[in-house]
């Protein structure tokens, strides 16, 4: 297997899905000869030309439109939002058109499309470039919403985001474009809704996903190494569908529990999963699950004030310490 | 531009315009029957007054051509041969409807017909219109998009969104702002700081024209010459002067504090309907007897579409759950 | 106390406001001459006139911005969505201007702002029209969110709403409009962040608020009657902030709980609801929460199916039955 | 229009436009400097090149009007009179910015002085200028409101929403455009299909004017007859032709793939604060010392500012959650 960034990763799986088929396009600002401003869609200009590379005005709302008119026609769309910050201002076509046309028209027009783009807070971007929108997102029936946090799932994920028949929204993140990992070649597809175990455990179930998966492994080490804990860590990896099976199954072997979320705590995903946890694993439960979540506020510019509305393996640690009683 | 039909050719045609905005007229007062009786149910908006307009573009395009509306949508199902029981069986909610009866009057759909929808945020199908005007062009196809909005969307940014892009994009798609004076209970004018909206086409380097709505002629050429414009690669904005002589759905009053009954009857007056009937009349394409048999043969098929729709049954309970997630 | 529709409240708290304070004015779609879509503005243009009560274009956008503006040069705008269905369009305003100015000026400009309208679904108005952003709007930290059930917490909290120097979101219900209830005339403040105890109870909490309280009344009278249950109902009222302290102390008396709400399930506020409960009352659960929501789907339009989508008595008295092990 | 001073006057005022000039020229010299040493973070974008038009648009208004800009925007709050130091502390994320450190080189606030932020979402702040438009009209004031902002905002719906309803209500405010013929890497044509920004006045019934932005006494005059119509009660656009000497941002490349270093280098040769030099020399205004005095009187200035924010101490911790909401 080749070691690639996430960032490549990416570029590979948007390669690969247009070089099979060519009803796949991507558009976006700057996606062209800008190269994207993250890079994600580096030399497909070159590859595929202006028509399947489209270089977008500044008009979220209307260029999420026109992807969603392509896919009502039968094309695959590959939307790029250059952070989903500006995706605010996309929300009704995606929530009122790509997510409901189907239904609306009796199951008559699907919309094989992908939104995605960098979510969350990167560094120093203050406050209205710094939002993550896993929960929005995931409340929305008619969406499928993945968030991977590594390179070979990235890959394999955007491939399956391609294929699949239904709007998915797909959540990236500029602090894990650079992040190396294995990545297997070619056909690699990771199926929308399938959870990831990233470190097995028995004594605490870490629920992370995207770039909270890093510090929730990091807290996993010192876990084991501090308190000799044996933390599993569980990567969600699709926001919607929650693969509630491996949650489930793991809770009810570790009998405890700490979510993270880079989002805000109010309403978040984290929140959704401790409803899904102490509704199916009621009687495994020896402590409340606690969550790790930004603190509830609009993220500030100043560093150290960023670092600490963060989620980090400190803040996990010491939540895990709490459900285990060690406080 | 295509030559226009000569002779018996021509009565013939314009037999058949008569013919349809004689339905579009009788099924629209069925709807508003049906909707006292409580058998249509949410919001039901009508197309009395405004028939010449579908009616005269949608004479223009090809089976396989496109179309997207508003909410105020029946006429443009009708004309383009979705069956009137479909259509009345959808407002009913009937599980024969055109969209299953989970889409209602605002959410019609027929993609077998290129009909893609009834769609219900102002503004909103208007990005969608330039995406399917872009797989078009995508696929080298011959096809054209029309798509019908109110003037009051004029004022919405997706509308600017939508025009800019076509026209840098060149998409064969034909803009049609029906402009009937009024959203809801607001005079264009009190909201708008420029009234002819053919202007707006101005800043994005589109063709334009100014059409009378009350003449179904005068529309079918008008976008006769837009379409054919837009199968050579070039969008077009047309502004249709109509007027709507109901209230602004069903749930709101038939004049309302913002126009006067005079002015709606002063409006009827130019009635399309009217107009050529007598016209027809005039050049004998037409008698009495002859158009007494029209009328009578279309209250016949809506009548018949009404008992269709009450005896449909409802959609299966289970539809509750189907047609969120294509496979 | 003299007894008034939910609208009616509304119309008297935006009258007694602007009648006390100068710098409050009403914005929005049809306020004006119109009345009001739904009549909650009806009389203030006679009033007050035209530059305090000012009909807007088809632009939440745009209006959303021109209220926050306003609001950043010292006014206190109401801005009314005609429905919050269209408040998707104005999200960028609402989340990254009027939550954010605040804290990204380092407590400069405040904007004291509200936005209302009716929120969640009315009776057949299909997927477009039958959304409620309970969980979306309370997830912002910067913004407050109320929710009021009955015609006195209507006029309570809109008062306190318009007061406040913050963005305050109040989620009225179309459906809620012509209920009737008691209203304490002139100065009537209902406290944003308390909870209300609407029917007290021992065996069992019902958490609910909005168009879900009156089921839920419905569900504890049934749970009396049929089963002898005394169930107490928690209208929160407010869901950002949430009162904590009144949900905590009804469950740790009752030991079990089922939370209603209009909107979807996935990452709802019911699921915070929850998180809060099994952190905060560990101890005193008997069982897991359980959750009624609207059915995970766009809401569909045929009226057995959309009754089937929506929380109801039945569906709150099963899951009270589950809670309890009557099951 | 007011006279424009003469004589010594006239001098006096060109000198101060210079220093004011030379002055932003020498902060963003440094504020390049301290990004490249890590001292400031996050997005960081210099208005070398554009300084003609803040300086010339900020030098026609009185001290209670109120200003209003992107992300772009050093220049017009040192114009507008905040402190350099504090100015540059804010890029430090100092707790002694003009911000306390939480909104960054992106938020700059300064309410003292009608400073109304510092935006970042392109197009967003244009409702909100329209909305202090009308706080202003609203109490009769006699203040204006100017609104700097890019082209490439011109393709976004907000655009159209705030200026339509600026002229509809005939509100004091000045939308300046600053053309510099790229939105980071996509040149206006590419993404526009019209170029000429001021050609959208005409869908708004606006005043507009199109100006040389690389002559600081154009882009005063023609600012001077908009303010003075805008206090007159009428908007205006002005499109002021400008050029970016540096890359986007300081994320971005200098030149980068959508431009020629030979491009870059001919518009140098137009640079305005060589010109304005030039003119003040060949009059006799200034000679070559004076110059060279001022230049380093300016250099001083800034170097003391970023001693400041370089001693100056971050934020509080508490500050994380202070401001987040107004009491
Ligand atoms: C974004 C949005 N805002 C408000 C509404 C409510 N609404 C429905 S139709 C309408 C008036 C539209 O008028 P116009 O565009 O002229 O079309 P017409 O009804 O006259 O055919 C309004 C305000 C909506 N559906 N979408
Ligand atoms: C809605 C939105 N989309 C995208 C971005 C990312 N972005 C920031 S600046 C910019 C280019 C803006 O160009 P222009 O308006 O011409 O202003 P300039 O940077 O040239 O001063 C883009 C795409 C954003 N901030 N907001
Ligand atoms: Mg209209
Ligand atoms: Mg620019």
């Amino acid at each position: 297997m080749a070691t690639l960034t996430y960032r490549d990763a990416l570029n590979q799986a948007l390669r690969e899905e247009m070089q099979r088929d060519a009803s796949v396009f991507v558009l976006g600002e700057e996606v062209g000869v800008y190269q994207g401003a993250y890079k994600v869609s580096r030399g497909l200009l070159e590859e595929f030309g202006p028509m399947r590379v489209l270089d977008t005005p500044i008009a979220e709302l209307g260029f999420a439109g026109v992807g969603v008119g392509a896919a009502m026609a039968g094309l695959r769309p590959v939307v790029e939002f250059m952070t989903w910050n500006f995706a605010l201002l996309a929300l009704d076509q995606i929530v009122n058109s790509a997510a409901k046309i189907f239904y609306m028209s009796g199951g008559q027009i699907p919309v094989p499309i992908v939104f995605r783009g960098p979510n969350g807070a990167a560094l120093q971007l203050a406050a209205q470039h710094s939002q993550a929108w896993d929960a929005w997102l995931a409340h929305i029936p008619g969406l499928k919403v993945v968030s991977p946090a590594t390179p070979a799932d990235a890959k394999g994920l955007l491939k399956s985001a391609i294929r699949d028949n239904n709007p998915v929204i797909v959540l990236e993140g500029e602090m894990l474009y650079n992040t190396k990992g294995e990545v297997p070649e070619g056909e690699h597809l990771v199926p929308i809704g399938s959870a990831d175990v990233k470190r097995p455990g028995t004594d605490v179930t870490l629920v992370c996903h995207s770039k909270t998966v890093a510090p929730a492994l990091k807290a996993a080490e010192l876990l084991a190494g501090e308190l000799g804990v044996s933390a599993e860590v569980v990567d969600l990896r699709s926001l919607r569908p929650l693969d509630d099976a491996t949650i489930i199954a793991s809770v009810s072997k570790t009998n405890r529990c700490v979510v993270v979320e880079e989002g805000w705590p109010h309403a978040g995903i984290g929140a959704q999963v401790v409803d899904i946890i102490q509704r199916e694993a009621f009687d495994s439960l020896d402590a409340p699950v606690l969550r790790v979540t930004q603190a509830d506020v609009p993220m500030p510019y100043n560093k150290h004030l960023e670092r600490a509305a963060k989620p980090s393996p400190e803040k996990i640690l010491a939540a895990t310490r709490r459900v285990l009683y060690l406080d | 531009m295509t030559q226009a039909p000569q002779g018996d050719a021509q009565l013939e045609r314009e037999r058949r315009l008569l013919r349809e905005m004689l339905l579009v007229r009788r099924f629209e007062e069925k709807a508003a029957e049906a909707y006292a009786l409580g058998k249509i149910g949410g919001f039901c908006h009508l197309y009395v007054g405004q028939e010449a307009v579908a009616v005269g573009a949608l004479a223009t395009l090809q089976p396989d051509d496109y179309i997207l509306c508003s909410y105020r949508e029946h006429a443009q199902a009708l004309v383009r041969g979705v069956p009137a029981r479909a259509v009345m069986a959808e407002l009913f909610g009937k599980a024969t409807g055109c969209s299953k009866g989970k889409g209602g009057s605002m959410h019609l759909f027929d993609a077998s017909r290129g009909f893609l929808g009834g769609h219900a945020i102002v503004g909103g199908h208007l990005p969608l219109a330039t995406g399917i005007g872009y797989a078009i062009k995508y696929r080298q196809g011959t096809q054209v998009c029309l798509c019908f909005f109110g003037e009051a969307a004029v004022n919405i940014g997706a509308f600017h969104e939508a025009l800019n892009m076509a026209s840098v994009w060149k998409l064969p798609v034909v803009f049609i702002c029906e402009n009937n004076r009024y959203g809801m209970g607001t005079a264009f004018e009190r909201v708008a700081a420029v009234t002819d909206v053919v202007e707006h086409a101005c800043s994005y380097d589109m063709a334009a024209e100014l059409v009378n709505g009350m003449d179904v002629l005068t529309v079918l050429d008008a976008t006769e010459r837009a379409v054919a414009r837009a199968r050579r690669g070039h969008p077009t904005l047309l502004e249709v002067r109509t007027y709507r002589y109901m209230g602004h759905s069903m749930s709101d009053p038939l004049y309302g504090v913002y126009r006067t009954k005079d002015e709606v009857e002063e409006q009827k007056k130019r009635d399309p309907i009217t107009q050529l009937a007598h016209r027809l009349k005039d050049t004998g394409a037409i008698d009495q007897a002859a158009l007494d048999e029209l009328d009578a043969a279309v209250r016949a098929e809506v009548e018949a579409a009404v008992k269709y729709a009450d005896g449909s049954p409802d959609p299966d309970p289970t539809e509750l759950f189907a047609h969120v997630l294509a496979d």
